[in-house]
């Protein structure tokens, strides 16, 4: 299925939930959504029929420098298409709704993303640090993060 | 062991104002002695062997750097074992923890005592021998239990617990496996279940060919000590890549030596008693050691007798590096669904069989058609 | 596994690496001029049976690690010297460290040192251990080289070091046991 | 398997397995709550060698992050290697002469070999049988001997490069590598009279862990895992990339030859199957290789436009996808590097409940997990 197609199903169904179609540049293409309203497009993208997203292929945090994002890319195993999907959040408290009950998949990716870039998943079934140790300070992969001179009295 | 020291004393005067029960104590406890050597040294070069074994079966090599071609290999190992540091955890229960390794390695030695390596050459022949052996190997399983328990680790209690489970219910199948042995010899002794097989029938007077339930119960025997020792498709207690190292797991320096050692000891004295009650034991085929002076005819059945124990061993140390491992529930099953079944199902043919053709086996019968 | 207290107090945090190199001039593994002549053999003999004797704990972390696993293979066999893998620490004289330490690892790199009887040495193969490696600069999760934790022996280069290297390796650390007093005057 | 609560009070134990254990292929930790011998729970605890790559990308170029690729999956480092190259590539466009792609496929197809064989004997030494593990290392060594060859290296090879590789095969490579094949195949089946048909093996694997097909899909399990529970899908044939194209192939699936669908054993033996077909791709490749230069025209300081990318080749331990994104420097905006193992993780906690300890062992082994693409 093109993207632009898709971007007007959704839009059709979403409305403003759904923003922009990020072509330019990007493979694949993005839908960039609301962060509030990403869980519900999600379970549209994977029950309709002709979408019929089943595997969540990948699932990043971005740190854009000015603002977070949350990039899903996804795919049909059934139409053996793909797509991404892309929700900005603010800096200053990035939150968002989770997917783990849409593609269980997502859950260590959210994991992940929650480990290095601090971004929450609201009800999240199991949000917890997943490759740093839980004392471990900060959020790495953030453009700001600054590295610790001492961990556990070891030099880093 | 008191009939040999008042011949000791007839044949040497100089003894003879020493009280009687000196002398029998002092000659038990060469033999003792002599007994353990061969055991330590058997159960290094044991070692040695598995490991040149492994190498082969392997595609390498094996020691080869240790002394000449990896010979002293065993000798290296154990002093380094012996120097270790001694490592109590600060939780095991301490008396039970150094306990352990005694226990198993007492179990596997003792059993060395009733193993009747030529003609004469046995260090105590009792009437109860099969017995005695079954009795004491049973030691080794409250070794294991003690280290599993003690060590305050539980990796090591479920070594431990696998370990008393597997035994115990092994040892019924190893029993029953070994009884029509004894049945065919009409005696618990090792000594005289080797001379029932003995007589000009050559390899046709072993209990293995006697008849097609033996047979069977060669394999079967196999199989069950095969568990029994802790061997490859039965080696969960130790199971390295499930347990770490098992019930073992904390032991360092000689007590975990005594395990290994007790672990060699266990597969010796397995193969000892298929030797003994199923190959013949030191029985040279169609020839009377017993003829011979004393002296040749000891040392040509005890080079008959380790032959055939150690080529039992070699069979063991194949399977172990070939077949890949059982696991807990299948163990189990195997033993009280299959072996312990057919053990019982064999002993009953064996009796039946020795009940309707008098005792005789199926090479005695076709030798008396032909006269 | 608790730690163990009869070994001693645990290694601090503070680097206390005041290890040997392997190469360098290397005396004689014989008897020095003062030493009584029972005591060398027994020497002798003793740090034979440890050098002849190195079994290793399977403590493999990354890249490194196949090659440790390679070098105990068919090809390069390091049982010929008599090393075999051990997988507890208390079986263990050699700890050969392979791969990269976090710092989320340290303190099981310590644990597992401290639960190893002694005598014990301690390889550090491949660069990741030495120093840190490839993730020395830029990476905010790996410890600067093993020896910030344990005591090292012998260092190994590479990235990841040849199996040939690791062998020059344990032969290096043969040499080092072989100097080892162990009787009478402390060396 | 249910646990009876009315009989003796029994209490369940929590064990830790790991970050040491013999059997976790590396630093995984799991933490097992057990009744006796079975588990109710097992947690993987990872991170234990989060070595930053993902920040590490940020801060070095694209060239100087080849090397890193190396050490994502040590095990199938030519794969990652190429996976960079190619992800780069397809974010700034650039053409790649058809030398390059052909020596990529084959140096990714043995790699494959290679990656399987430890696949296949580690798991035999985790099942008790030692043996075949060593024959397999034995095998290896000749795959390492031929990138030794090619590359001067037998672990990380960094030997693709954006644009090409580093250097073309050296005289004799390919004749060498048409050597091994004619030695490796027949192996095969010596591998699978040896131990794949033991009955104690099969019994150890057959009806373990069984992921039907639509959860392993939901999973998001890529790779022999995916193929394993009957799902026909390998990006080499599905989303071609490279020169797969040109290559006649087999996609190898889970029969449920010996137990039910998507069993421990259905997953090894895509494995043992996957390495016959990696074979029959390399003789294609040798056969076909077109002559011509190997390395296309890159600045060495390279700026890609503005632009986000994700490229996802298969590589032996599931999909390894790269999402890049650029904004026009040297160095990338954000490298994500989703693996095989990393995704396949999640699900083990739901196989393994009930199982009992030596199942977890081999449910850690048909995964074929490593711990640098988990942790990274």
């Amino acid at each position: 299925m093109e993207a632009q197609v898709l971007f007007d199903t959704l839009k059709g169904k979403f409305g403003d939930a759904v923003v922009e179609l990020q072509g330019e540049g990007c493979s694949p293409a993005f839908v960039v959504v609301a962060p509030a309203s990403v869980q519900e497009i999600a379970r549209f993208l994977r029950d309709d029929p002709a979408l019929s997203f089943d595997s969540l292929m990948c699932l990043s945090g971005v740190d854009y420098k000015e603002k977070f994002a949350v990039a899903y890319h996804l795919h049909s195993m059934k139409h053996r298409h793909a797509i991404g999907m892309k929700a900005f959040l603010p800096r200053e408290t990035p939150s968002l709704p989770t997917v783990d009950d849409v593609w269980p998949a997502a859950n260590f990716h959210e994991r992940e993303a929650f480990d290095l870039f601090g971004i929450v998943f609201e009800g999240s079934k199991d949000l917890r640090r997943i490759l740093l140790p839980e004392d471990w300070e900060g959020h790495p992969l953030r453009k700001d993060y600054k590295y610790p001179d001492f961990y556990h009295g070891i030099k880093v | 062991m008191e009939a040999l020291a008042i011949s000791l004393v007839n044949a040497v005067p100089l003894l003879a104002g020493v009280p009687l029960w000196t002398v029998t104590l002092l000659l038990m406890v060469a033999v003792a002695a002599v007994i353990l050597v061969f055991a330590l040294t058997f159960e290094g070069v044991g070692s040695l062997v598995l490991r040149k074994v492994a190498g082969d079966i392997q595609a390498r090599i094996g020691p080869n750097r240790v002394g000449p071609n990896g010979m002293l290999q065993f000798l290296a190992d154990g002093v380094k074992l012996v120097l270790k540091e001694d490592i109590i955890p600060a939780n095991a229960d301490r008396l039970l923890f150094k306990l352990a390794p005694y226990f198993v390695f007492v179990g596997s030695f003792a059993a060395f005592v009733v193993v009747p390596f030529g003609v004469g050459l046995i260090a105590a022949d009792l009437n109860i021998g099969i017995y005695y052996v079954m009795a004491v190997t049973s030691l080794v399983v409250i070794g294991v239990l003690l280290a599993g328990w003690a060590s305050n680790n539980k990796w090591a209690l479920l070594g431990g617990m696998r370990a008393a489970a597997q035994i115990v219910s092994y040892e019924i199948p190893v029993g029953m496996a070994l009884i029509p042995a004894v049945l065919i010899a009409g005696s618990l002794s090792l000594q005289d279940i080797v001379r029932s097989q003995g007589g000009l029938l050559g390899i046709f007077g072993w209990n293995l060919f006697h008849n097609p339930f033996t047979f069977f119960s060669f394999f079967l025997y196999f199989t069950a000590a095969q568990a029994e020792t802790n061997q490859t498709p039965f080696d969960l207690p130790e199971a390295e890549s499930e347990l770490v190292s098992g019930y073992n797991v904390e032991y360092s320096g000689i007590r975990f030596g005594l395990f290994f050692l007790a672990e060699f000891g266990d597969m010796f004295i397995v193969a000892a008693l298929a030797t003994a009650c199923f190959l013949g034991g030191w029985n040279v085929p169609f020839f009377h050691v017993g003829t011979l002076p004393w002296i040749w005819g000891n040392l040509l059945s005890l080079g008959v007798f380790l032959t055939k124990a150690f080529a039992m061993v070699l069979i063991m140390m194949w399977v172990r590096w070939t077949l890949p491992r059982l696991r807990v529930d299948q163990l189990m099953r195997m033993s009280w669904k299959y072996l312990v079944p057919l053990t019982f199902v064999n002993l009953l043919g064996v009796s039946l069989w020795l009940l309707v053709f008098r005792g005789k086996g199926i090479p005695g019968m076709i030798a008396s058609l032909f006269g | 596994m608790s730690p163990d207290p009869a070994h001693g107090q645990p290694p601090g945090p503070g680097p206390p690496p005041a290890a040997p190199l392997a190469h360098g001039s290397a005396p004689s593994p014989g008897l020095g001029p003062e030493a009584h002549v029972m005591v060398g053999n027994a020497d002798l003999f003793v740090n034979w049976s440890r050098k002849s004797s190195l079994w290793y704990l399977l403590f493999a972390t990354a890249c490194c690690g196949i090659e440790l696993m390679q070098a105990g293979a068919s090809r390069y066999d390091m049982d010929r010297f008599g090393a075999v893998f051990r997988a507890t620490p208390r079986q263990s004289d050699l700890m050969l460290v392979a791969g990269t330490i976090t710092h989320k690892m340290a303190d099981r790199v310590k644990r597992l040192y401290d639960q190893m009887p002694e005598p014990k040495y301690v390889i550090s193969m491949g660069s990741c251990a030495n120093t840190g490696g490839p993730f020395y600069k830029d990476s905010y999760c790996v410890v600067k080289g093993v020896d910030l934790l344990i005591p090292v022996d012998v260092y190994i280069p590479g990235c990841p070091p040849r199996p040939e290297a690791l062998i020059d390796g344990i032969m290096s650390l043969q040499k080092i046991i072989m100097r080892k007093k162990n009787f009478g005057a402390k060396a | 398997m249910t646990i009876r609560t009315d009989a003796l009070p029994t209490q369940e134990m929590t064990i830790n397995m790991g970050p040491q254990h013999p059997s976790t292929h590396g630093v995984l930790r799991v933490i097992l709550t057990t009744d006796g011998e079975v588990v109710t729970r097992a947690v993987p605890d990872m991170g234990y060698l989060h070595r930053g790559l993902e920040k590490i990308g940020e801060r070095v170029t694209y060239a100087q992050y080849m090397p890193f690729t190396d050490r994502l999956d040590y095990l199938a480092a030519m794969n990652c290697n190429c996976a960079w190259a190619w992800t780069v590539e397809k974010l700034a466009k650039i053409e790649v002469p058809a030398r390059a792609e052909y020596l990529r496929v084959i140096v990714c197809e043995l790699n494959r070999i290679s990656s399987h064989l430890i696949a296949f004997g580690s798991y035999t030494a985790d099942m008790g049988a030692f043996t075949p593990f060593l024959y397999a290392i034995r095998e290896r060594e000749r795959v390492n001997d031929l990138f030794e060859m090619l590359c001067g290296n037998r672990l990380t090879y960094n030997y693709a490069r954006v644009g090409g590789v580093s250097g073309d095969a050296p005289p004799g490579f390919l004749e060498k590598t048409k050597e091994f094949l004619d030695y490796f195949e027949p192996k095969l089946d010596e591998y699978n009279n040896l131990i794949s048909y033991n009955k104690i093996f099969v019994h150890r694997l057959a009806n373990v862990a069984v992921i039907p097909a639509e959860e392993a899909v939901a999973y998001g399990l890529t790779g022999p895992n995916l193929r394993g529970s009957g799902v026909p899908f390998d990006l080499r044939k599905d989303e071609p990339y490279s020169v797969y194209p040109k290559f006649d192939f087999k996609v190898c699936v889970g029969t449920g030859e010996r137990g039910t669908l998507g069993d421990c054993f259905d997953r090894y033996m895509v494995r043992i199957n996957e390495m016959r077909e990696s074979v029959k791709i390399v003789r294609q490749a040798v056969a076909q290789i077109p002559d011509g230069p190997v390395r296309a025209k890159v600045p060495r300081l390279f700026k890609p436009p503005v632009g986000e990318a994700y490229f996802r080749s298969e590589c032996p331990r599931g999909e390894t996808g790269i999402y890049l994104i650029s904004d026009g420097t040297v160095n990338p905006l954000r490298l994500k590097i989703r693996t095989g193992s990393f995704v396949t993780m999640n699900i083990f906690e739901k196989v393994t409940r009930g199982l009992m300890i030596a199942d977890v062992v081999a449910v850690i082994g048909s995964f074929d997990i490593i711990l640098p693409e988990i942790d990274r």
